[in-house]
């Protein structure tokens, strides 16, 4: 029982047309795994996480199919998904800091929501408190209005909200990247407690920085202008990863305790394409210092190792 | 060069300006030529109000700032002019930091207009193409375009090109690389680091701590506006005596090592003391004195 | 939260003294002197011109030191004494406001009141549907153009003097006298329709515009969106974005009093309704000065009190203004 | 998302044109899209296609034309008895006459000439009035700020009108141009707030640090810095302005308070009413100065809203 996608494909709709964001994703999460996704600004990443919850209104859905636990999720269809929504499938928003009404106390708005889902109040509100004091927040926390908290307790409450009816799938879309150093680990920790609690069956962690997904994530996606370019074991990743790209990013990460005088790192020169009317063939191909003839052709994404799968001529080679 | 000596600046909040917000506390350290010294700090903690106090851009509620000994808070219109022509900065958010509704050079032609009225044409395209080239940016690529047609690493690129028009001996960088993806956020750094070697005073103000080791030779960590400890980069990374320094160097997701093998941190907020008096713990490494500050060897 | 209610105290009062200031000031400052236009007014004979002049100067109090003047006026203000008439002779002004103020009431609060809630409603469904977006809003743009009084003669034109389905003007039969009973009320509001809707068509407009803004907007605010992903059902969404959006307008109500008063004295001319409209254009042909000043405080006094209302309200239905003063976390 | 979308402003949640003729209802918060070439181009590309917008424009500018060169063709002078009392419109008197004999459709576009006037220098000085004092108390801060704010809270509260009324009656209002200034005066506070709010949020923007870096004088920073960024929004305030000009004007004329030796539509609706032309039924008479506001004020405002549209896409595409 787990997600399996095949062949996604979602379009951002722009004044000047199709922006190609998810330009065919094929990819498996198995129960109980937490896949970190990961790529710089732009890469498609966020879209891909929404359209499996909900497509706004300027995404537009293409092709391709989405199972979970064996069920097909109709994600072209807005009011269809409205069933899964919340209870198969959930997600922490990117703008969690300001999800939830200004104007309303936190626990209207769960009560509000579940009754609205028609979902038993009664039966569920003790377990919200109960989760609420998991995360270090008491239960006053439901007659405080959003304003009153902080950052760090808002993530928290969002979180909580988001995984209240035991999704199978949980997308938390970068839920550390807005916090401080200090609650960022905790909030990631957090991330790995719901997992083990049961409170969610598979996770997807969208973020741009490796080094946490490094910490908390079982394996890892990156994706590179709207097109997947490997997936392996977090370890695999970032030590034996078999994609120039990979290879490249985590080369440009500074370590604490990393010198510039001692050891000089590198970028990556150039831009990632744009996605109105991307290149055809390898999309990294421009920026890849092992780029040669076959790189004209798309390299299809495929294993290349054990659960390590990457769209590279040069390792499948 | 630069001296920073017990400054304090403090914010008017609430309805009609009643409250006040002690947003940096007896803050005091130096910049001297040619060094970069990195200031880091969670948000709140008044490492950005430092930055914009340095530049003038705020008014130091109490202390002094001297750059090469002369008082900066008594500079106005002429000398104010001649001050920015040794201390300039750069700030976060590319995007922002350019008019949209003007072309990105314009940042140029707007430093030609107040300080080189009288360069010619000529001189002064070399003078450009020199900057430019300095930051490894081509003339070609990057004028005469709109900021939304160049990408963040192009325009912070441009910023830091400006300010070396005017050849200055301080350079404030507030967050620069922060809004930048990581593969071109290490060149912008490998920048910076070039200039630390021709001399440029750097005072580099960021939240992480990674980037903050990897070019500065002095590091000063900051906790709601006070300095918790301040010292030689290897110093303060390699041997943190603050609780907070600890806490943050525990949490900070590093590539080598996972969380499981670090003892989770005492809640960062909580711990420590709170901006006590900096006691020297070693050679050239300070720390605020405080309950669980380790003083000893 | 008391600095916050102490601070918008003081700002009303201090709008109140520079409104009366500005109501003592005017007729001392004005190029000309209002004695001389009131005697060539009533084409008074040589002899009385002076006795006349005499009694005016002192009933202006003009004979004395100017801060004397401004003294004598918060001293009659307090006593609510709001000087004498000139035109309708000895009555005090006060009386005479006393007895419009009902008239213009009866008027002006159902005006706004039903034009707000009414507004906003269609406001909301114009957001949703877009037939009703494509018709409605074009025609809340004119409406809210549409100068009030051309609209009353318009309505008096076509329902009472062509179609005679409500009379012309008065506030009720000639015949009658204002009293509790069935067939005065029945009269009086026959009266009353159409110079009520003459007021509440022009307003409408103004809140139903400005509500289909205010809801776009809050339906692509970050919690719409999220519990839209949390599969919540439309009708919640759209709930919680009416409610936000209503706040602004509740400040915009407020600020819109001043305009919505001042429609409703012209209105009032219009179908000659006997409130503080009539009243006025009485006052100003008549250059009765102590009339005219008297209603223009007494509308100051009214829309100050209805805003200083409106803004202690907000405080209590907006938690960020009250959380906001406390400084949250 | 990525490079190709545009990295333009925030929104403008525009208060809708002036429920009257105050404050519009929710005075904007974050500035409105600023307008670079590429967006110029962008802007006349969907300007020509925004229904609104045309309608609008054209309807103010087929008004403005009559106002302009109607005065000229029209042989009667608007006060004078030229022909027979009450004619219904005819051939001869297109807009026929008044109950004096005087001819409707000289007095109307005489009258809208006059609103023009009023609206031009009523909005313009409420605009000048408004930024000028909004970029001051938004910029500068301080007790400046607290100053200028609460100048403006007060003659927001206060209903202008009425205030209008009394110095109207006391100064014996002579020309178009004293009753422009008045309205001018009285009408600028809700503009002011905007602008201070949006000065506010452009003042902490980056760009300006920027240019205070590069020695730039306050003046030249409002000038060149803020005040391009509020282009769109400076001009949609200037049409809400001019829009509410030409109503205050019609209201205080109506009372009589306008100047008397010439004509205005506001005069036009209140002599007809003296003359109780509702009830004699001389439609002819009252119902063009009303019709005539309606539409150079209406057109303005729906004009202003597909404005808006343009802007700020994100209204457009509901």
């Amino acid at each position: 029982m787990s997600l399996h996608v095949d062949g996604l494909r979602v379009y951002y709709r722009s004044l000047r047309g199709d922006v190609k964001a998810v330009d065919g994703a094929t990819f498996d999460i198995a129960d109980g795994e937490i896949m970190g996704l990961a790529g710089e600004s732009g890469c498609g990443k966020s879209t891909l996480g929404k359209s499996l919850i909900r497509m706004d209104s300027r995404m537009r859905y293409v092709s391709g199919s989405v199972e979970l636990d064996g069920r097909e999720l109709p994600v072209w269809d807005d009011a269809r998904m409205n069933e899964f929504r919340f209870g198969h499938v959930s997600i922490i928003p990117q703008y969690a800091l300001s999800a939830l009404n200004p104007t309303r106390r936190i626990g209207s708005i769960a009560t509000d929501l579940l009754k609205a889902r028609d979902v038993p109040v009664d039966r569920v509100l003790p377990e919200l408190v109960r989760r609420l004091e998991l995360v270090g927040l008491s239960e006053d926390v439901l007659h405080r209005f959003p304003i009153e908290l902080s950052g760090g307790m808002k993530q928290r409450v969002v979180m909580v909200l988001s995984s209240l009816l035991d999704p199978s799938l949980l997308v938390a879309d970068e839920v550390t990247s807005a916090l401080d150093v200090s609650t960022q680990r905790a909030v990631a920790e957090l991330l790995v407690e719901f997992r083990d609690r049961g409170f969610v069956k598979s996770m997807i962690v969208i973020t741009h920085d490796l080094s946490v997904l490094y910490q908390i994530a079982d394996s890892i996606l990156v994706m590179y202008a709207g097109k997947l370019a490997e997936k392996a074991p977090a370890d695999a990743v970032v030590h034996a990863s078999r994609h120039p790209y990979t290879q490249l990013l985590i080369s440009s990460l500074p370590d604490v305790g990393v010198r510039y005088e001692e050891q000089r790192l590198s970028g990556i020169p150039g831009r990632p394409p744009s996605l109105l009317d991307p290149p055809t063939g390898c999309r990294f191909r421009t920026r890849c210092p092992f780029a040669f003839d076959k790189c004209a052709e798309e390299p299809p994404f495929e294993a290349v190792g054990p659960a390590h799968a990457a769209a590279c001529w040069k390792t499948a080679a | 060069m630069l001296s920073v000596d017990t400054c304090c600046k403090t914010y008017r909040v609430g309805a009609f300006g009643g409250g006040e917000l002690l947003a940096v506390r007896d803050v005091s350290f130096e910049v001297a030529p040619g060094e970069v010294v990195a200031l880091i700090g969670e948000s709140g903690s008044g490492k950005s109000t430092i930055g914009k106090l340095i530049l003038r851009l705020l008014r130091v509620t109490r202390g002094s700032i001297a750059f090469d000994g002369v008082d900066i808070s008594t500079l106005e219109g002429r000398r104010l002019k001649e001050y920015y022509g040794n201390v300039q900065g750069v700030f976060q958010d590319p995007f922002s930091s350019y008019n949209p509704i003007f072309k990105a050079d314009r940042v140029f032609t707007m430093l030609r207009r107040e300080y080189f009225p009288g360069l010619t044409d000529s001189e002064w395209h070399a003078k450009l193409g020199a900057s430019l080239d300095a930051v490894s940016l081509n003339p070609g690529d990057v004028l005469h375009k709109y900021p939304h047609q160049l990408s963040g690493g192009q325009l912070q690129r441009m910023l830091i090109a400006r300010a070396l028009l005017l050849d200055i001996k301080l350079l404030v960088a507030d967050e620069i690389i922060s809004m930048l993806d990581a593969s071109t956020r290490i060149d912008v750094l490998n920048l910076l680091g070039d200039l630390k070697s021709r001399g440029l005073g750097i005072l580099f103000i960021t939240h992480d701590l990674n980037l903050g080791s990897y070019i500065s030779d002095r590091t000063m960590i900051l906790r709601r506006g006070a300095v918790v400890e301040l010292g030689s980069t290897e110093r303060v990374f390699g041997n943190p005596r603050h609780p907070y320094t600890q806490s943050l160097l525990a949490s900070v997701p590093q590539l080598h090592r996972r969380w499981s093998e670090v003892a989770p941190s005492p809640a960062a907020s909580g711990g420590g003391g709170d901006g006590g008096p900096l006691v020297m713990v070693e050679k050239d490494h300070y720390a605020a004195a405080g309950p669980a500050t380790t003083v000893g060897g | 939260m008391i600095r916050y209610l102490s601070r918008k105290v003081v700002i009303y009062l201090v709008t109140f003294f520079v409104a009366v200031t500005i109501d003592w000031a005017i007729p001392r400052f004005m190029p000309g002197d209002p004695i001389e236009r009131l005697l060539a007014r009533m084409q008074a004979q040589p002899g009385s011109a002076e006795i006349l002049n005499d009694y005016y100067t002192e009933a202006f109090g003009f004979d004395v030191p100017l801060w004397q003047q401004y003294l004598n006026f918060w001293a009659a203000l307090f006593h609510g004494d709001l000087g004498v008439s000139i035109a309708n002779f000895p009555t005090p002004v006060s009386e005479l406001i006393v007895g419009a103020l009902p008239y213009t009431l009866a008027l002006l609060v159902p005006a706004v009141l039903l034009s707000f809630w009414a507004g906003n409603k269609v406001g909301a469904l114009a957001a949703r549907r877009k037939t009703l977006d494509n018709t409605v809003l074009p025609a809340s743009y004119l409406l809210t153009a549409t100068p009030q009084m051309w609209l009353g003669i318009v309505l008096a034109w076509v329902f009472a003097s062509t179609l005679a389905w409500f009379p012309v003007s008065g506030a009720y039969d000639f015949s009658l006298q204002p009293a509790w009973t069935l067939e005065f009320a029945r009269s009086f509001l026959e009266h009353w329709v159409l110079p009520f809707s003459a007021l509440f068509l022009v307003a409408f407009g103004g809140w139903a515009i400005g509500m289909r803004n205010m809801i776009i907007y809050e339906l692509e605010a970050d919690y719409s969106n999220y519990l839209a992903s949390l599969g919540a059902p439309s009708r919640l969404v759209r709930r919680y974005a009416y409610r936000n959006a209503l706040l602004p307008q509740i400040t915009g109500l407020a600020l819109a009093l001043g305009a919505v008063v001042a429609g409703a004295l012209v209105v009032e001319i219009v179908f000659s309704y006997p409130g503080l409209g009539t009243l006025t254009l009485n006052a100003i042909q008549n250059r009765d000065y102590f009339l005219i000043q008297g209603v223009f405080l007494f509308l100051i006094t009214g829309v100050l009190i209805a805003n200083f209302v409106i803004d202690i309200a907000y405080v209590f239905i907006d938690p960020r203004t009250r959380v906001g003063m406390q400084g949250g976390p | 998302m990525s490079a190709a979308e545009p990295r333009d402003g925030g929104v403008v949640a525009t208060g809708a044109p002036a429920p009257r003729v105050e404050a519009p209802v929710g005075a904007p918060g974050t500035p409105a899209a600023p307008l670079t070439p590429t967006h110029r181009s962008e802007f006349l590309y969907f300007a020509f296609r925004n229904w609104k917008f045309v309608a609008g424009a054209g309807l103010v500018l087929a008004f403005l034309v009559v106002a302009i060169v109607g005065p000229m063709l029209v042989q009667h002078e608007p006060l004078e008895f030229s022909g027979p009392t009450d004619q219904p419109p005819s051939s001869e008197y297109w807009f026929g006459t008044t109950s004096f004999g005087q001819d409707v459709l000289s007095q109307f576009v005489h009258g809208l000439r006059a609103a023009f006037l009023v609206g031009a220098v009523g909005g313009g000085i409420a605009w000048l009035l408004g930024a000028a004092i909004g970029f001051t108390a938004g910029y500068r801060g301080g007790w400046l700020d607290d100053v200028l704010t609460m100048l403006t809270n007060v003659v927001l509260v206060i209903p202008t009108l009425a205030i209008l009324i009394i110095v109207a009656a006391y100064l014996n209002v002579h020309s178009y141009a004293t009753e422009a200034i008045l309205i001018g005066l009285t009408s600028w506070p809700w503009a002011a707030r905007a602008v201070r709010a949006q000065t506010f949020s452009l003042k902490t923007r980056e760009f300006v640090d920027v240019a205070r870096l590069s020695g730039r004088s306050t003046g030249r920073i409002i000038g060149s810095e803020i005040a391009p960024n509020m282009s769109s929004y400076l001009l949609m305030m200037f049409i809400l302005l001019f829009g509410g000009a030409i109503l205050i004007g019609a209201s205080l004329d109506f009372l009589g308070l306008g100047p008397a030796e010439s004509v205005s539509l506001g005069l036009m609706m209140n002599n007809s009413f003296l003359a109780s032309a509702l009830l004699l039924g001389s439609w002819w008479w009252f119902l063009p100065p009303g019709l005539g506001i309606i539409g150079v004020v209406g057109g303005l405002y729906v004009m202003n809203v597909g404005l808006d549209e343009i802007f700020n896409p994100r209204l457009r595409e509901k």
